[in-house]
């Protein structure tokens, strides 16, 4: 297990800086939210789900994409705006999708996928599948209006499905006391009759917590879950470059969050040679991917007009 | 027994909701109030005991998060149709139709279809004033990959619901109050109006009236009234406003050699000015035409009968601006109203 | 006091009443939402204020502009559609305003006007005015996610503002445990971090719990307040009639509210003599409001393009 | 000391804004991110330190409530200006835009009004995408009682701002991400530029172009190629889009027999129709013309450069579409792309 999960820790941090070298070169046209800082929430989520499972991700979502199973060529290639992305160069860093891995996409407009994820997760039940779902959004997006709308459903219609808000304590730059009178957003979800809980970045609890849930809504209980894990993101907000000197925060705040590095923690508790496989294993894969993603051909003409009604 | 050269719009869409749920399992209802004893006009009656409540539901006051959601059931493989009982609550659903339901199949390269109907109502009439009477679809006939439909017929209702219902896309199926009076012939069997085919209401030779929605009813009456006079007007109801259907009304106005769109919105970016554009640009070079519009007064629409009267077109106002345009400007002839011209006409109180 | 409660208690009950008498002779083309069974939290509340405080109301909020110290004529020929009217025919029954006692208008889009509070409360406070913001809305209007955001940002900037739900258990005909998987709409208020009071429809107690916000407000505390006024709607949900027959509810549930009728409870606390005096006043007031509407001209066809542009 | 002849748009807005603010202290400035270190791109800069934090303010991720927060404060006698880095996120706040905005004004019977001003700004480039590179204002100019400008220049953008805070109703001030680049002389004191004059930019003979927004840029481009086939064309800026000079149009239609509207946004329902149907009504049965448009291609914006290229109109392809209508469709002259032409233009990265 520490082996699968380290892995995939490994695997997003070193894509992701990857793409941040990449970056300055210009071959990514396309604004890159990265979730440098925050894997450890995608990993202990999505190792707690089943391939059948369905996520609904944001704009910063490369964590939680390739944690789901998301195609790594597709993203990459997505990224470059090659015809052999997940969405054929017509979606961006900001909309990822893989459909047959479970991922339902993920919206530049902030809190929109939580009600599609309800939605969803009110057709799994209608149609009495046993897959589950999870919806990721920050803590930005429990300012939006849906959120509270959003709750409210999935609790009346006890729908199965987990969301998982992701708090960064910032939305862009604007730190989350600036925005919200009261800090709690778990409170603002268990006013609506749900189980919340609040965690921190620790992947193998937060497997463990969302196991717990993934298996009582597998079994046939009912939902909605609701946890809080908070979270740091290093880079800034959009771009692969750090912000510390931007004034709105300080590097101080940072450095426990970097100091108790899920990545990190997990390449120690592996062996040296396991270790070295594992990172050698996914380095190639990344070669590959960006090579993919290079030598892939743009879109053609025509598919600018191709596929605006399905 | 029902008789079906008689059935009211309401039924017919009620009729058509029933049996494509009967006929497709994924095909669910949802919306304020569908499920409760006025059924949205009765436009979802019998729905609920028929198919029961996970198929038939009423919602919370919460048209952004039911929009998002119709669009997470349609992810998931459901059919829904989500029902609004004013268009202008639709403000509040802008963003899940416009930024997500429009581009999810384009934007996630094909990899998400999203078949669902919004279905909505126009108000019209006592008093119901500024925030109930609007005709807000122009916004939706802008955005790629959204569809829009508006029927005016009973026959219409039922048969462009099914194809709405079967339609892989968003499509937004605008209703009129007024019309839910209207009725008229509507087989028994499922069938489909399917998008970008208008109709031919009235055939005609003089000039070419395009009615949208509650008023290709005004055009109806304004073809009899024009008759008063010797003119022979042609009238088209576009049906599907998107796509919409440019060629049979060019080939219209390439006959009549005039096109006055009389639309149940505003002008001014509106379907009119759309259709007067479209067929502009088919037309123009070839011969010589002309194009007009008639729409909403400029304003909020006000609660007072004698305000609201002049707030929209009817079939005389519309005669009178067809005679202009024929006769030269400012003939001013306006008819007397006919009462044999008044159909069934809800009038209120609500 | 009881002598003015009662004056305001019976003189919105019998405006109703009269409104509902005239409708069937179309005369008033306009859809009238009664507050008949209402009357209480919004003399309870209105008179804990003084003229220029400000209120936002609903459509259903004859009660509420009469108690704010509305013009009656001026809305009586308004639901006439005449020029005379508040709105000079413009509004119509669901769009009363008048500014010139504090009432700065109703929506019949659900809950647009709560909102719109707490910008003018925002303005109080940024122009330290004296004055106290009060907000009414029904509990159909808490399931809006416009609702929680305006609770959060209210709460964010202490605005001087009084929220008022009235609960009368029905968003039209559905009940709100049908709607709202936790019926407790204050405590869904409480996690914004403001205080927060459920009350009845006793309209003494109203006063004396608004009293003492409204207090705080003026004295320089911070707000904002929110108050969960449990009441009734007696007459269908639009239009002069009752529905006890419609299925939706049973007569059985209004009758408690009946026997509490706060107008008659009232009325017993007076002398007969002085009681005599009051309605004698308001049926006149009543009389003259409704003969002004009939012999008012509607609006000449001019206004129907005055007025788009201020 | 700023070199007046070489201000940026960015900072024609800030100066704009700082300088109202200063002479009516009832001028504040609020919405998502004004006050961080970016402040809107620049457009911001300066105002929180000048203002203090009840007067510049960010806000909670809240468009609908803020946008009705807006309302009330202008209801208060303040005048807000509401600030949107993208348009698209408007289409949270269309139920408070459209449904009271817009209305509030005539349906109270003129007792209350509403001076505010909304900010938003159109993006492109950099693969930004289908949510981030939208033109909505059609959807504003189609509500009576909504104004709508959406200056191109520097001088505009600082004189369209100060008309648009002391305008009495709401005015929708819609900006593009690539104007920001622009400079161009400002003065330095306050004046206005105010509804309902549109600007020639450009005087020529032979086809009117009218270029809304940052296709005003690809218009003025396109006048340069299309002298090298020796046409004249003659170049306008509608500035207000709402109300819009049709006046101005007309008479230059008059002149040059051909009308080319260039938006920054579709075609459908959207203000190259409106214009085209407008100048229509006024000139035709007067003389011979002809009306085009073009606009964003019929899909949603795909981030892939090769095909976000092909979406949007540019000078070329205006020139090539302009030759076309005067020396008859399907020329297939492109002119090559001449780097004299290019201004300085973002290009990204975010
Ligand atoms: C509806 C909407 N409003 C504003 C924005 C601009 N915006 C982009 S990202 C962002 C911050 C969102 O913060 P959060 O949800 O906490 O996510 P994080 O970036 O921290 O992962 C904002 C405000 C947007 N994209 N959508
Ligand atoms: C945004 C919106 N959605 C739906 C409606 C339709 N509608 C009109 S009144 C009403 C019920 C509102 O209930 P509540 O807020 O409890 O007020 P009450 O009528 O009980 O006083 C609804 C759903 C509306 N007017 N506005
Ligand atoms: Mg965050
Ligand atoms: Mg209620």
């Amino acid at each position: 297990m520490i082996a699968k999960f380290y892995e995939s820790l490994y695997r997003i941090r070193r894509v992701e800086e990857e793409v941040a070298k990449v970056y300055p070169t210009d071959k990514i046209k396309s604004p890159v939210h990265l979730s440098i800082g925050q894997e450890a929430v995608a990993v202990g989520v999505c190792e707690a789900l089943q391939p059948e499972d369905i996520v609904f991700i944001t704009y910063r979502s490369h964590a939680a994409y390739l944690a789901k199973g998301g195609n790594l060529k597709a993203m990459i290639a997505e990224l470059y705006g090659k015809v052999t992305g997940s969405a054929k160069g017509k979606g961006g860093s900001m909309h990822l999708v893989d459909v047959a891995n479970g991922i339902m996409g993920a919206s530049a407009v902030v809190g929109t996928t939580i009600a599609n994820s309800i939605g969803y997760a009110y057709g799994v039940k209608l149609k009495r599948q046993n897959n589950i779902v999870v919806c990721f959004f920050g803590d930005g997006a429990t300012d939006e209006g849906v959120f509270y709308e959003s709750m409210n459903f999935a609790a009346l219609k006890k729908l199965p499905i987990i969301f998982i808000c992701e708090n960064n304590g910032y939305a862009i730059h604007t730190a989350q006391a600036k925005r919200q009178s009261v800090p709690d957003i778990a409170a603002k979800a268990a006013v609506f009759g749900m189980p919340i809980e609040r965690l921190g970045d620790d992947v193998l609890h937060l497997y463990e917590r969302i196991s717990a849930a993934v298996e009582t809504l597998r079994s046939g209980g009912t939902g909605p879950f609701f946890f809080e894990c908070e979270t740091y993101r290093w880079k800034e907000h959009v771009g692969p470059s750090e912000d510390y000197n931007a004034g709105y925060r300080a590097k101080t705040e940072a450095e426990p969050w970097m100091q108790q590095d899920q990545v990190q923690k997990f390449a120690m508790m592996l062996d040296p040679q396991q270790r070295q496989q594992i990172e050698q294993a996914v380095e190639i894969e990344i070669a590959e991917a960006f090579e993919f993603a290079e030598n892939s051909p743009f879109p053609p003409d025509a598919e600018l007009y191709d596929g605006v009604f399905a | 027994m029902m008789n079906r050269n008689n059935v009211s719009y309401v039924d017919a869409i009620s009729e058509a909701t029933a049996q494509e749920m009967a006929y497709d399992p994924s095909v669910i209802v949802f919306g304020l109030d569908v499920d409760d004893h006025k059924a949205i006009q009765g436009t979802t009656k019998g729905l609920l005991a028929k198919f029961g409540p996970d198929r038939v539901f009423g919602t919370p006051l919460s048209e952004d998060a039911m929009t998002g959601a119709a669009i997470g059931m349609a992810m998931c493989g459901l059919r829904p149709i989500h029902v609004h009982i004013r268009m202008d609550f639709m403000m509040l659903a802008m963003n899940q139709l416009v930024n997500i339901a429009a581009k999810t199949h384009y934007m996630y390269g094909g990899q998400i279809r999203l078949p669902m109907v919004v279905r909505s109502m126009i108000g019209k009439s006592w008093g119901q004033g500024a925030q109930h009477s609007q005709g807000l679809y122009s916004f939706f006939m802008h955005v790629p990959g959204l569809k829009v439909v508006a029927p005016t017929t009973p026959f219409d209702a039922k048969g462009c619901l099914i194809s709405a219902i079967r339609d892989n896309n968003p499509v937004v199926y605008v209703e009129h109050r007024i019309l839910h009076f209207q009725k008229g012939p509507v087989p028994e069997e499922l069938y489909e109006v399917g998008p970008g085919k208008a109709r031919i209401t009235a055939a005609g030779s003089d000039i070419t009236l395009v009615g949208i929605s509650h008023m290709q009813i005004e055009c109806l009456r304004a073809k009899h009234y024009l008759q008063e006079k010797g003119i022979n007007a042609e009238v088209i109801d576009p049906i599907w406003l998107s796509p919409l259907d440019v060629d049979t009304i060019a080939a219209s106005v390439r006959k009549t050699g005039h096109l006055l769109v009389v639309d149940n919105d505003w002008a001014t970016c509106g379907a009119s000015a759309e259709i007067m554009a479209a067929v502009t640009e088919r037309l123009q070079g070839e011969m010589r035409f002309t194009v007009h519009r008639m729409g909403f007064a400029n304003t909020s629409c006000p609660p007072t009968p004698s305000l609201e009267y002049l707030f929209y077109p009817n079939g005389r106002t519309v005669a009178a601006k067809a005679f202009d345009i024929l006769k030269g400007s400012a003939q001013n002839w306006l008819p007397n109203e006919r009462p044999d011209l008044k159909e069934i006409e809800f009038r209120g109180p609500f």
